[in-house]
């Protein structure tokens, strides 16, 4: 804990913002692309953040404008401790428990915003999110501990380290080919891309959470949004893509698996709320379930590819 | 075209019609007095005319006469029936058709909001439906001019004889 | 019972148009539900009143948006009911062509609306972009893009342009062509089945207590309940084409039909555009004089034709002046967007309120009007 | 039935991810809009050289959008107001039910489709054929043979083609209420007619009347401006029609024929009704009436609705001046001229017939006896036509050979003096009347016609109606045009023949009658009659010598103000041949102005 | 509506006018007919993303409030809660005839005549409807008055307020109603 350590996290922070938010630009150009048309400048998405956060803005009381504010805060610090190809702002600490429990603060943050706002689609909105969470997080949790059970270890940057050097091969994903897919599913489910975005469905419940968000409070939600995306995806592409060797092996996955997660949602419809439960505790739990029976009697696919 | 004749006879036969006619290609209107509308209705949905494809009204404010008409379809003739009846303008009360036909429902309502026909039996109709905080006569009646309604209520802009230029009239922006 | 009020409506994203559903929601299950009409109410029937016969041409593209030249159709085939006169036979295949023309659009329009409450955009994006090349060739037919006031009493407006039937046809080869991967995309998507197959459901016998027409009749009747062959108008009876239909009739089955009667749709236009004669008039006036003082002679009739979502209708009442009586409109989607919704949404989730809509085919104007 | 479902069909639209986008370019929509299709109903254009000013566009729109905008930098012109349709697009709905109406083909719609502003006060604009933004955009959407919403074609009347030389029974049939009905719904009461009328007749609400069906509103509205409705429902020089907005493009409305169908078809009752409505017992002075012409009859007329005593002087048996003994009976027949005068007798006009002012009672006597008079004398005098030989007693004048006409179709004379042959100099509605007359004399007298005419001006500059023209030749008058008289031939004394010479011009540069011949192209038109019908003129012998110095007279027409009254003698007023004309409906308008002059000078005068 | 022309806004406003211009989110409203042509202007053909703009479900979200045509009563009641749910800076763009001057339904008992008395309007397009060139043109110019700092009508609605509110009030008798189920 040195002065350095904060400036480290402040360059991360602006670094996964722009990288981020260049990244989601691009992406709307490429699912425009599926579409057939050409879509968005590149660099909309920082322009729609700062537009949102010019705008005046309507407050729904303090817990609103506190819900944003903690949630802000706990994303914000749960970046710092994500270790990107190497790099971490604080060693050691890149333990996949303690990230889990940052993010749920700002989880936390978010649903108490929403909830202060109000509006029923927002509660709906953010019951269904809730739900959404606890339908992905079952199989993938499986996995995970699956993974940790493997590796012996619940470091990030360790499991991603100990994927590299083995070529495409070693990743985690190949290693245990079902726990790959279920993390890619529970992945479309994490980002709330569709067909698991039922919690924020403009035509169901008029954008669900989000409702009430105008001007500023929007604002951070996007910059909120940005980095959350980025530690979801940094997440499964440490567990099960091998992280990055260096900054710029790890900038190209990411984009990469970023950019699948799109073009898969550009042709999905999304699922009913219900549906997405059922889903995710049929197929993708069954998955789990079997890959982490193979990871305990025969070890990682490793093993038996080489 | 026969069976189109023999529905005629049948419905001239059972009805007791004031009067009959073809106004068009496969189509025969019907007009009955209003106390047998309700008989009428549930004769011809159990000859086959199973639809109702509306309920309406007609003013006929020189006579002070509401006319309602219920257009029925037969799917398997091809035959549209007007079936129309007149009823006093003063005081327009009609039995409901919803018992025989649930679609009737909203129309009956419309009429209500439109012309102001009561519908007995139809506890819904007396609602407003499309308008709201409506302060003036129903608004399809003839004796309601839409014109001054807008008149007094929204305001127009004022287009005078005066432009940019003379001949032309163009903007220079 | 901790029910929430919701309002489905008017400014909902999920909402065809202006309109608007009250909701009783427990949980996601919608306990009760009340359409509120009224919020495109601009009150054409009394507008109509004021206009002259010729003059309401402008008026009645408007009463249902997405489908116009119906209108027009079913307005002029009253108006000349009441003046008994023949249109010439060119005028016929002229508006089939239109009024084909017309549903594959809308069909197009709809098969891209599925992406709205389900969320498929890239359905919505590609279809509604491909309607928009159908909408250059009205744009060419007539002039405009969307009120097309082409369709008039006594014929249509104006002869075909040069060269205008090949271009449809080379649409039509465009669509055959683009149709399967708007399937691929849209009718074989495992989610799509899992949104629509088996739900928002519609028995025989609430077709028949409701007074749906269309595709949703045909669906769940199964018998070709189609205007255009129970009782043909124009010249469908001299063109061969199939009403598809099924026995159960779920979102899926509708969506499903609405596919199969694009194919029939352009089935029909290729074939007018055989039997068309090139030569010939195209409209013979109402009546005579100038539009001023066209009169109708007096009388009272109902016109009808089949719309995309069914049964549309105008009774018309003349009293030989030079403006209508009286002008009812029945619009088709009438019966499932005002007692339908009444009765038979409760019990959707909310997330199907949306799909309701659009599945059972509610335009919001012509229920307003 | 449904599809088979397939995880990987969806997939199959990644394809598009390295596909060209569908999306119509930033340029095509900003730089330059991409051009809409030729038939595109976009802004208006109005071409201002053939617009009217008719205001049909502003009747049949659908959305009120358009507003009739009086341009006052626009010059006056026969058949043209100074109107202009102003276009709001705050209410238009581009329908173009405008252009497909419009009479004069000047509306369109461009393909210009684009106005953006911040200022709704832009969207309200006066169109000329650059459009609303002054760039000159291609035509859209345009009228053609299809969209046409006029009716162009007039409904004709049937004539009675058998018989037709041979007696005086009146030729046009009339309408029947079908056709009437039918006829007057073509109208589009655009008023350009009324302004074109001598007489400003209400001539679009009373074919309105017609249409509703309200004959005796349509009388009312004739005896507004007209109390000669079945003489000018007959043999009106029509301006109104040559004016009529249809016609430009079709045929115009027959307003005449209309006119006729109402005072035909009005019962007796309703009709006198009518005419009578505004005719007062009240009696503020007395006036007295020199001549009973069409001017006189008129002044007469309005006079008793204005509440005067009024003496009409007539010099013949009859009242009525030429429409009593001018026109002919198959054009005017005798029961509609009495229909007329008999409703102003009616209304309380007095006849003081077989009087001439001037020989039998003077000028100055009926100032004395009257508050105001009235001179309604006309043009009752042939100009003479001073070629050789004519003066030979074969040689025939216009009034006085239709005149003694009517009287023998009256019974009170004998047949005139008709050769088998016969030749009628002159071109215009006088001549063709004496020929077509000659030409049923003969038949009745000889059972064949032969009736020849010379005129100075080429047939499609003759000054005549085109259908005294087209009927007269087929009644069979051979037609001599653009040659001029040169001599009449005489033979052992009697008349052999019309030598006639051709017409190179008639004007000269100074465009005074001044005609020029080819003397070596002549020829001789056989006849052994000839009548001069090139002319009347008027006859002033009741005027004192005083007055004749005091009054100007040009071209034979007296010079007066306003109301047709003299400016030096504020008691007397003048109208019909003498002040403007020669037409019956001018006379009918002085007439009617003159009433109403004489009421102020006669209410200034009391006060 | 008469705006102050004047341009003096600090160099910060500028550069929030800058990204004001840039990203319009608009309010999925479908207040009339107009709409029709909304769809062909955002998906594939036309394209508005490429303006930086885009469809957002709720007032509390969009900067824009498009007026697609006429407004019935009813509607504008609805237009007008959603216009003040809306956060500043905020724009109306107005589509068509009806907005102007009423349109096709000038005589009509149940759509209002002219928007500008109840609401501020920014921009007018012509057409009826507009085509989606001149809704993209509509919207060009937006985003350049916008940038200019010429869009002003929110400023204006809130100077004037009680003048919009006694005009509201005239004509719809009461804006906010209690929004029961008619039963």
């Amino acid at each position: 804990m040195n002065v350095m350590s904060f400036v480290y996290g402040f360059l991360v922070l602006l670094g996964v913002f722009v990288f981020q938010t260049t990244l989601t630009g691009l992406n709307r150009k490429v699912t425009a692309r599926l579409q057939k048309r050409y879509g968005a400048r590149w660099y909309q998405q920082f322009l729609d953040i700062f537009k949102a956060l010019r705008k005046d803005s309507t407050s729904h009381g303090w817990v609103f404008d506190f819900g944003v504010i903690m949630a802000l805060g706990g994303i914000m610090a749960t970046v710092i401790f994500i270790p990107v190809a190497g790099f971490e702002a604080f060693p050691g600490l890149d333990n996949i428990f303690v990230i889990s429990y940052l993010l749920a603060v700002g989880m936390l943050g978010m649903a108490m915003s929403a909830a202060g706002s109000g509006n029923p689609w927002a509660s709906i909105g953010v019951a269904r999110a809730l739900t959404n969470m606890l339908a992905y997080d079952v199989p993938l949790m499986i996995v995970i501990f699956t993974l940790i059970f493997a590796f012996d270890s619940s470091s990030l940057s360790e499991i991603a380290a100990l994927q590299q050097g083995m070529g495409i091969l070693g990743w985690n994903a190949f290693r245990m080919p079902l726990g790959g897919i279920v993390a890619v599913i529970a992945l479309l489910g994490m980002l709330g891309k569709k067909p698991f975005d039922s919690f924020i469905a403009p035509t169901e419940i008029a954008s669900g959470p989000m409702v009430e968000y105008g001007g500023k409070h929007l604002g951070f939600m996007f910059i909120l949004h940005e980095f959350m995306t980025f530690i979801e995806v940094s997440i499964i592409l440490s567990l099960f893509f091998g992280g990055g060797a260096t900054i710029w092996e790890y900038m190209l996955k990411y984009a990469v698996l970023y950019t699948f997660m799109n073009i898969i949602s550009g042709v999905m419809p999304r699922f009913k709320i219900d549906q997405a439960v059922k889903y995710f505790y049929r197929v993708p739990l069954a998955m789990a379930i079997v890959q982490g029976l193979v990871v305990i009697f025969t070890g990682l696919g490793v093993t038996l590819w080489f | 075209m026969n069976s189109m004749n023999n529905t005629i006879n049948e419905i001239k036969a059972a009805l007791k019609p004031l009067k009959m006619e073809t106004p068009a290609f496969r189509q025969i209107a019907v007009v009955v007095k209003p106390d047998t509308v309700h008989n009428a209705l549930s004769y011809l949905k159990q000859k086959g005319f199973t639809q109702l494809s509306i309920v309406t009204c007609v003013d006929w404010i020189k006579e002070s006469e509401f006319e309602l008409v219920y257009i029925l379809f037969s799917w398997t003739e091809g035959i549209h029936i007007q079936l129309r009846a007149r009823i006093d303008r003063d005081k327009p009360v009609m039995v409901t058709a919803t018992d025989i036909f649930p679609g009737a429902q909203y129309y009956e309502r419309e009429v209500h909001e439109f012309f102001g026909v009561e519908f007995t039996g139809n506890e819904d109709a007396a609602k407003p439906l499309f308008l709201e905080i409506w302060d003036d006569l129903p608004p399809l009646r003839k004796d309601f001019d839409p014109q001054a309604y807008s008149d007094s209520k929204f305001p127009m802009r004022e287009r005078g004889n005066e432009f940019v230029s003379e001949i032309g009239g163009h903007d220079d922006e | 019972m901790n029910e929430v009020k919701l309002f489905l409506g008017p400014q909902h994203p999920g909402m065809h148009g202006n309109y608007s559903v009250h909701m009783y929601v427990d949980g996601d299950i919608i306990k009760k539900a009340r359409p509120t009409p009224g919020f495109l109410h601009r009150g054409f029937e009394k507008l109509m009143e004021r206009r002259y016969w010729m003059g309401n041409l402008a008026l009645i593209p408007r009463i249902c948006v997405p489908e116009p030249d119906t209108n027009e159709m079913v307005y002029a085939m009253g108006v000349e009911a009441l003046a008994n006169i023949e249109i010439p036979e060119k005028a016929h295949w002229i508006r089939m062509l239109v009024l084909e023309m017309a549903r594959v659009a809308i069909h197009l329009m709809s098969l891209g609306s599925i992406g709205g409450p389900t969320g498929l955009y890239t359905a919505t994006y590609w279809a509604i972009a491909q309607r928009d090349l159908l909408l250059d060739l009205f744009e060419e037919l007539c002039g405009a893009r969307i009120y097309h006031m082409y369709i008039v009493p006594g014929g249509v407006r104006k002869d075909l342009p040069e060269g205008f039937t090949d271009k449809v046809l080379a649409m039509m080869d465009e669509l055959d062509e683009k149709i399967p991967e708007y399937e691929d995309l849209i009718l074989k998507h495992p989610v799509i089945h899992a949104r629509t197959k088996d739900n928002i459901l519609l028995p025989a016998e609430v077709v028949w207590e409701l007074g749906v027409t269309g595709i949703g009749m045909r669906s769940a009747v199964g018998k070709e309940y189609d205007l255009r062959k129970v009782k043909p108008y124009a010249y469908y009876d001299k063109v061969d084409f199939e009403v598809p239909t099924a026995t159960y009739s779920d979102a899926l089955t509708r969506l499903n039909l609405k596919v199969r009667e694009l194919y029939q749709s352009m089935r029909i236009i290729r074939q007018v555009i055989d039997k068309m004669p090139s030569k010939g008039a195209v409209n013979v006036p109402v009546s005579t004089g100038s539009a001023l003082r066209w009169t109708v002679p007096a009388g009272m009739v109902y016109s009808a034709v089949e719309s995309s979502r069914g049964e549309y209708g105008y009774f018309i009442v003349s009293d030989g002046k030079e403006m209508p009586y009286r002008i009812a409109v029945r619009g088709a989607s009438y019966p499932q967007g005002l007692l339908g919704i009444e009765k038979y949404l409760k019990g959707h989730r909310i997330d199907d309120a949306s799909l309701w809509m659009d599945s059972m085919g509610v335009c919001t104007p012509e229920i307003d009007r | 039935m449904n599809k088979e479902k397939s995880i990987f069909s969806p997939i199959k639209a990644w394809k598009y991810l390295l596909r060209k986008p569908i999306t119509v370019l930033k340029k095509d929509i900003f730089d330059k809009p991409r051009e809409a299709s030729l038939r595109y109903r976009g802004f208006h254009q109005n071409d201002w050289e053939k617009c009217l000013g008719c205001g049909t566009c502003s009747k049949i729109c659908p959305t009120n959008a358009i507003t009739m905008i009086e341009v006052s930098t626009l010059e006056d012109k026969e058949g043209y107001k100074n109107e202009r349709p102003a276009f709001d697009y705050g209410r238009c709905t581009f329908c173009a039910i405008c252009v497909d109406i419009c009479p004069s083909d000047s509306l369109a719609m461009s393909r210009e489709y684009l106005h953006v502003s911040k200022d709704a006060d832009t969207f309200y604009f006066l169109p000329d054929s650059t459009g609303i933004h002054g760039d000159s955009f291609a035509k859209g959407y345009v009228r053609d043979s299809d969209s046409e919403l006029l009716d162009l074609t007039r409904y004709e009347m049937e004539l009675e083609p058998v018989g037709r030389k041979t007696s005086f029974m009146e030729i046009v049939k009339g309408y029947s209420l079908e056709r009437a009905l039918a006829e007057s719904a073509r109208c589009v009461e655009c008023g350009i007619c009324t302004d074109a009328c001598p007489a400003k007749m209400n001539i679009p609400e009373y074919i309105k009347s017609i249409w509703e069906g309200d004959m005796k509103g349509a009388v009312e509205y004739l005896y507004k401006t007209n109390p000669l409705a079945n003489v000018c429902g007959r043999i009106c020089t029509h301006m109104c029609e040559g004016v009529c907005a249809l016609g430009h493009r079709g045929e115009a409305i027959s307003i005449r024929w209309l006119k006729r169908f109402i005072v035909d078809n009005t019962p007796m009752d309703e009709y006198e009704e009518a005419a009578l409505s505004t005719v007062t017992e009240a009696v503020n002075g007395k006036v007295a009436i020199v001549g009973s012409g069409p001017s006189g009859l008129s002044c007469g007329y309005y006079l008793r609705t204005l509440g005067y005593e009024v003496d009409i002087y007539e010099e013949r048996a009859l009242p009525g001046g030429v429409i009593r003994y001018g026109g002919p009976e198959y054009r005017l027949p005798e029961k509609s001229v009495l229909k007329d005068i008999g409703m102003i007798e009616k209304a309380g006009v007095n006849f003081i017939t077989n009087t001439k002012v001037g020989r039998d009672i003077s000028l100055d006597e009926l100032q004395t006896k009257y508050d105001a008079v009235f001179l309604g004398t006309g043009f009752s005098l042939s100009r003479p036509l001073k070629i050789p030989g004519y003066e030979h007693k074969d040689v025939g004048y216009a009034i006085p050979f239709l005149a003694e006409t009517r009287d023998y179709l009256r019974e009170t004379s004998d047949m005139p003096d008709v050769h088998e042959k016969a030749v009628v100099i002159g071109g215009g509605n006088v001549a063709f009347d004496v020929g077509r007359t000659l030409v049923r004399l003969q038949q009745v007298k000889y059972g064949a016609d032969f009736v020849s005419m010379a005129a100075l001006e080429h047939r499609d500059i003759l000054p005549c109606d085109i259908e005294e023209l087209e009927e007269g030749e087929e009644e069979g008058i051979r037609g001599h045009f653009g040659y001029g008289p040169a001599e009449i031939l005489i033979e052992d004394g009697k008349i052999s023949g019309l030598r006639v010479k051709k017409v190179i011009s008639i004007f000269d540069e100074d465009k005074r009658f001044n005609p020029k011949y080819d003397e070596t192209d002549t020829f001789v038109i056989e006849a052994t009659q000839v009548f001069i019908a090139t002319g009347q003129m008027p006859e002033y012998a009741f005027f004192n010598e005083t007055m004749l110095e005091e009054i100007e007279i040009a071209k034979g027409q007296v010079k007066v103000g306003k109301y047709g009254q003299f400016n030096k003698f504020p008691w007397l007023f003048a109208g019909g041949d003498i002040v403007q004309g020669p037409d019956i409906i001018t006379g009918v308008a002085n007439g009617h102005d003159a009433a109403e002059g004489i009421d102020i000078y006669i209410r200034a005068k009391n006060n | 509506m008469v705006l102050d022309e004047k341009d003096n806004r600090n160099v910060w406003e500028k550069i929030g006018d800058y990204f004001s211009a840039n990203s319009i989110w608009m309010k999925w409203y479908c207040t009339g007919c107009g709409a029709i042509e909304l769809p062909p202007t955002m998906t594939s053909r036309y394209d508005m993303e490429r303006l930086g703009m885009g469809p957002m479900a709720t007032p509390r979200q969009a900067d824009v409030l498009l007026i697609t045509g006429y407004l019935s009563t009813k509607t504008l009641r609805r237009v007008i809660y959603s216009y003040e749910q809306m956060n500043s800076p905020r724009f109306i763009v107005a589509f068509g005839s009806c907005t102007i001057n009423g349109g096709i339904y000038y005589d009509s008992y149940a759509t209002i005549g002219r928007l500008d008395k109840y609401l501020p309007v920014d921009l007018y397009i012509a057409g009826c409807m507009p085509r989606p060139e001149v809704v993209m043109n509509g919207f060009n110019e937006l985003i350049k008055m916008i940038k200019k700092g010429q869009a002003k009508g929110w400023k204006h609605y809130q100077e004037n307020y009680e003048w919009y509110k006694k005009n509201q009030l005239d004509s719809l008798g009461e804006v906010i109603i209690k929004d029961e189920f008619h039963e």
